[in-house]
């Protein structure tokens, strides 16, 4: 075996051995959070406020006005589709 | 005169003819064929680009002046390279070669010295050189892609399952045995590999673009074109490569198990779960920080729920604008003098033995954790640890339909999937504390 | 065994530990409680990455050469840096305190050749550190940012009522009074400051995040992550601030008086406006024109009406890119050497001292302005004048809500509030010009 | 007074009283631009050329044909809804 | 004192006056006429910043440290740029001359070590000489730009009729003619060009935007200003322009004819055309392939079909970040020294020229394919090869609809007008290939 | 004639006769790739896969299940409206 087949069963090894370190410490981590979550925090938090200067990217590409009219035609539209 | 002797028909090499060829092989598996078009049709026009002859848009400013051989300009460029050439003297074979190994191994002051020589004559920097020093020599670009990927995953599978993250790590046996398959062809006498180039190699059974540029340009920077293209390629072939393997492996009764819904996963753990990685990250895996914190950053951004407008920026805009540059960028390596070497066959043939390792060791520890557990999951998943989101958590779901047409795996194996991410990254650390 | 010795966990200095968790806490500040989320959450991350043990994303390539002390790589840039230190030499604390304090004080190309030299031996810029030479070092950061906040404020209600610039121009006395402050520390003998680090720290008085970097960058970078926390924490604080200090300053019959309806502005007069603004710093402060040159810019893109797609982009994608990188760059300052400082307190017990003198001397402008002029001005609209857009001018209107329930005084802040920008811009102009 | 509490105070001369010359020219500058632009524009501005680049960013998410028959359908429903 | 002294009203020269009339100027052409409103306003903007006295915002920090001229910073600077200068020196005009053609002429290494000396002594880059360094210097910003309007072009019209690629040639007459007009001009004594100069305002006649900046940045970049500014303002004037020449060429017989209807072009057509525009620079051009490569990029992501959101943020994110950057740093080069120069006069006057030769060369090739071939072609569509994508073709269809309301030549114009632009990168080419 | 004279006809003949060379050369090339793909390629290819992570940038901004009752809506209308 030369020395490169050496250094990669070497790095094999501390790398798998890692790897499965690393994820195992955060399945326990995980875990131990969720359960913490859910003892401590209130099921549904306070939403925080938002940063007032974050407008919404995608505005509203039907104006209120239409939507709400829009909105009323389907509602009369279904109340006669019932029918 | 100058317009013929300067053209691409006169300069043409048959190397050039052969990697634009293969550049539009790329573009053709990209469009047509719908293999990861996102990166492939980049970096197979970067490519094409790259061997234009006489053009140099893949070289730096020495670059250019050398391969242009005027004696008065190489005669200044060999004081600052410090080769042996006197003003005047016949322009060899030799001395072109002479000067190509000189700039291979100048320092960076001599290399800031003989560009800045080859300005004052007029020479500049070819664009896919520039775009590759910024985007890739950096490591911003990969970087950058790991936090719009971030951005745009959701952990919701993984936290309700977290027992899936150990199925990301087994996958990850695809790097390590990958890096031995290439140790075993340098054996073996059929190629050869230094330990750099063997990890950069493995890399690509992360099943992950960014991760594997990001690693072969800190470990293996010359082999970056060959390995983003085997492993975006094979990225694309997972619903050819997985199956097979998947179904060798799985008895039907295995293949039919019926896993249990998910629980609804809170807000709260969204939040919190990118910080618990990265305190790992911190307490364990410095070396990991650069991938692994962008990722986590992108992840908060998106899950915090206050920085909409940064998270919508960090999917859409941020991520397309570098994948361009990152395509265009690993398409500047696709030169013949490095592609068309028999170690490119090596890289590819190494890939799909990568991709098809890591899938057997995704799949094989679903089955030692039914051993060793009541709960029983469905050893289809395990194949989806390799990473290649979202399509190899499609595959699962797939193959897992055609056993039982009730089973519905796709959200059990997005838990597996994305923690293949994290698993290559922490093994893409490792590799790079212990080689760099 | 390397992995142990390169573990965070081995390696974790007390330092180190306290400023991850300062990092947290501005997280939690963000998320939870709302403070500017767009920069404290890049910001909060920014600071955990920076002080990831042994990552040294926060530092140059040389940087991160003379923490490893390689004797080899120390000899090496011992000779760039001027230390005397002979390879094989014993690396001692004091060796390391030679180098650090060398790079410290190095010229421009002694840096070059140190960083170069780092480069050879393997060594590379950590993540963090490019953010920050790219963003802020080169000072583009803010000002894009400045631009992006000029296309996204409206003139009108100031255009409509130009006497209220004077509540801005009052307001900057938070900005001096606090340089005032730092001297009077300094006098005491409580703390040591250097009259750059009191403009610096004065400049937090602005309410105003890019400015206060801006500023901090050109005249103490050392400081700039004490200043942009406090300056962002306090500016998501106004609500609580200012109330009591209008309160006190004003009768409720101050508080209840009624303004006229503004005027509508036309078209025209938005579109000159940056102009008449630009001029104004073309003939009397040309140190601002930066700052004040991208503030209009952006507003003229805005207001012009026919280049929409470049406005657009101002305000969203290129805003959006230029604060995740702002942010962590900034973050990239949050190191224990540099915050863990008495300065820190200082800086922080000063920020809360600046905007509580702008407040006041806003209001108090408003009522002088009274006593000169026949048409009233509601006082709390004088508080606005701080900038902390829009928050400020949102608190004058609540405060007279309570006062007078019919009196909406939204619009007649907005013009201060705007007013405020320009007048920290002009303050940052001149501290500029006087010290650097 | 040390030396830094002098520059300080100098500091603090010198900016205010900069800050406000400069704002009450402002002010005077803006009133000035205000007066003028009353008197000799006219009050609405015909409309700039658009540049033909400049495509609208957000199309129309609803395509011309269905606006249409959405509008006639909302005019529809509204004169009904008076009656 | 220091803010009287160092004030824009105290420093102004006569000749910054004029530039910031000039920005001025170019505002109002772009805001009320609509003159190419999102380049000209950058530029506008960009050129009155740059005037802006003691501001140095277009000088790097070697000049700026130049023009403040302390003493013991130029014993420093003279010997870096060779400048024989001792400290102590009386300051002279000559003494100011010798600094600046020093730098002027100054090699990379020396700019290097002026600029890391400056930047010790405390000056800096001006914000828009950054901008130009990093966006034209680089020349990647009119190669973005390209890319976007590729991404922007739909060959259809030009696939459904090729034969329309030769009036995109013919226009190119403009180019070469205004090169000779510039030639013709320096014989007769009037104004001094070199080649390089009369190319690079022989390039304004392709009226296209970013090739006139390339090109310009590679062959004169002292006059990019100038080039610029006439490039943009002309194609604003098309509409102006052409028509009369149109008229004058034709018969109103010829301008009744009526084209038929154009076949539908396939999508293979579309994605395949950019490939063999990209086959034909490799095999012809090199010198081509930075434009039209990116150009062929971006007309290949839009037609593919897979890499939508590439393609869109190429059309809209990208290039506006770069419109944007593109614009300032023109109109950095908008200084006086430069601008108020008899060339600029000779550079408008030709420019004018360069419009009407291509108009004229276009409609006459026209004229002669109809002499040619049986099918007839409506002569007006010639115009249209100059490019000014899109206003060419609608003053084609306009002039067209004048002499036969029922005649629409829209369509037919978009051939010779699209293959317009391929013919003046391929001009740039050209004048680049055997001038550089 | 001086030298920059004759260089400027020289770049003229140059330039002029390679940009006739080069689009002539397209022309031709054009012609021929419009006459194999027509004889060749099938004349709708068939759609290649979307890629998995490019998500549609522009959101529908009516929901889908509000989309159908528009559509119905209309459908309806149109019905009544040829009545
Ligand atoms: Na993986
Ligand atoms: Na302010
Ligand atoms: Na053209």
């Amino acid at each position: 075996m030369n020395d490169l087949m050496s250094q990669a069963v070497d790095l094999m090894i501390a790398g798998m051995g890692f790897v499965f370190a690393f994820l195992v410490v955060l399945v326990f981590a995980t875990l131990l959070m969720s359960k913490l979550i859910s003892r401590f925090a209130p099921p549904e938090p306070a939403t925080p406020a938002r940063t007032p200067r974050a407008k919404p990217k995608a505005p509203a590409s039907v104006d209120p006005d239409t939507a709400e009219a829009i909105k009323k035609a389907i509602a009369q539209f279904r109340s006669r589709h019932k029918k | 005169m100058t317009l013929w002797t300067g053209s691409g028909l006169f300069n043409i090499e048959i190397g050039q003819v052969v990697m634009i060829a293969i550049g539009f092989l790329l573009l053709f598996l990209a469009i047509r064929k719908g293999f990861e078009p996102l990166l492939l049709v980049p970096i197979g026009f970067g490519g094409i680009l790259a061997n234009i002859p006489e053009a140099g848009l893949a070289l730096s400013a020495a670059e250019n002046a050398i391969h242009m051989a005027k004696p008065e300009v190489l005669a200044a460029l060999a004081s600052a390279l410090d080769v042996s050439y006197q003003s005047g003297q016949v322009v060899t074979a030799e001395v072109m070669d002479a000067f190509k190994y000189a700039y291979k191994e100048a320092s960076s002051a001599e290399l800031a010295m003989a560009n800045g020589l080859a300005q004052d004559f007029g020479y500049g920097n070819g664009m896919l050189y520039n775009f590759y020093t910024v985007v890739i020599g950096s490591t911003v670009g990969p970087l950058l892609i790991f936090m719009g990927v971030g951005a745009m995953t959701d952990f919701g599978p993984l936290l309700a399952n977290p027992k899936t993250l150990l199925l990301g790590a087994a996958a990850q046996f695809g790097i390590f045995g990958t890096v031995l398959g290439a140790a075993l062809l340098d054996w073996l006498g059929i190629l050869d590999f230094t330990i750099l180039e063997a990890a950069a190699i493995g890399i690509i059974g992360g099943a992950d673009g960014p991760t594997s540029i990001y690693v072969s340009s800190v470990l293996a920077p010359h082999l970056i074109g060959a390995i983003a293209v085997s492993a975006y390629a094979y990225m694309a072939l997972v619903p050819m490569i997985q199956p097979p393997i998947m179904k060798a492996l799985t008895s039907p009764e295995e293949r039919k198990i019926k896993m249990s819904q998910l629980r609804p996963v809170s807000k709260q753990e969204k939040i919190i779960f990118p910080l618990v990685v990265l305190i790992a990250v911190v307490l364990f895996l410095p070396d990991a920080a650069p991938l692994l914190g962008m990722f986590c950053f992108g992840n908060l951004m998106r899950e915090c729920g206050v920085v909409e407008r940064l998270s919508d920026t960090a999917q859409n805009a941020l991520i397309n604008i570098v994948t361009i540059f990152l395509g265009l960028s690993v398409g500047s390596k696709l030169m013949a003098d490095k592609f068309l070497d028999p170690q490119t066959l090596g890289i590819l043939g190494l890939g799909i033995v990568a991709f098809g390792v890591g899938t057997a060791s995704g799949v094989l520890m679903a089955k030692l954790m039914n051993k060793l557990s009541k709960e029983q999951i469905n050893p289809l998943i395990g194949s989806a640890g390799v990473s290649a989101v979202p399509m190899a958590a499609r595959v699962s779901n797939k193959v897992g339909l055609e056993a039982n047409p009730q089973n519905f795996l796709l959200m059990h194996a997005m838990g597996p999937n994305v923690a293949g991410v994290i698993g290559s990254a922490v093994a893409a650390g490792v590799m790079i504390k212990l080689l760099s």
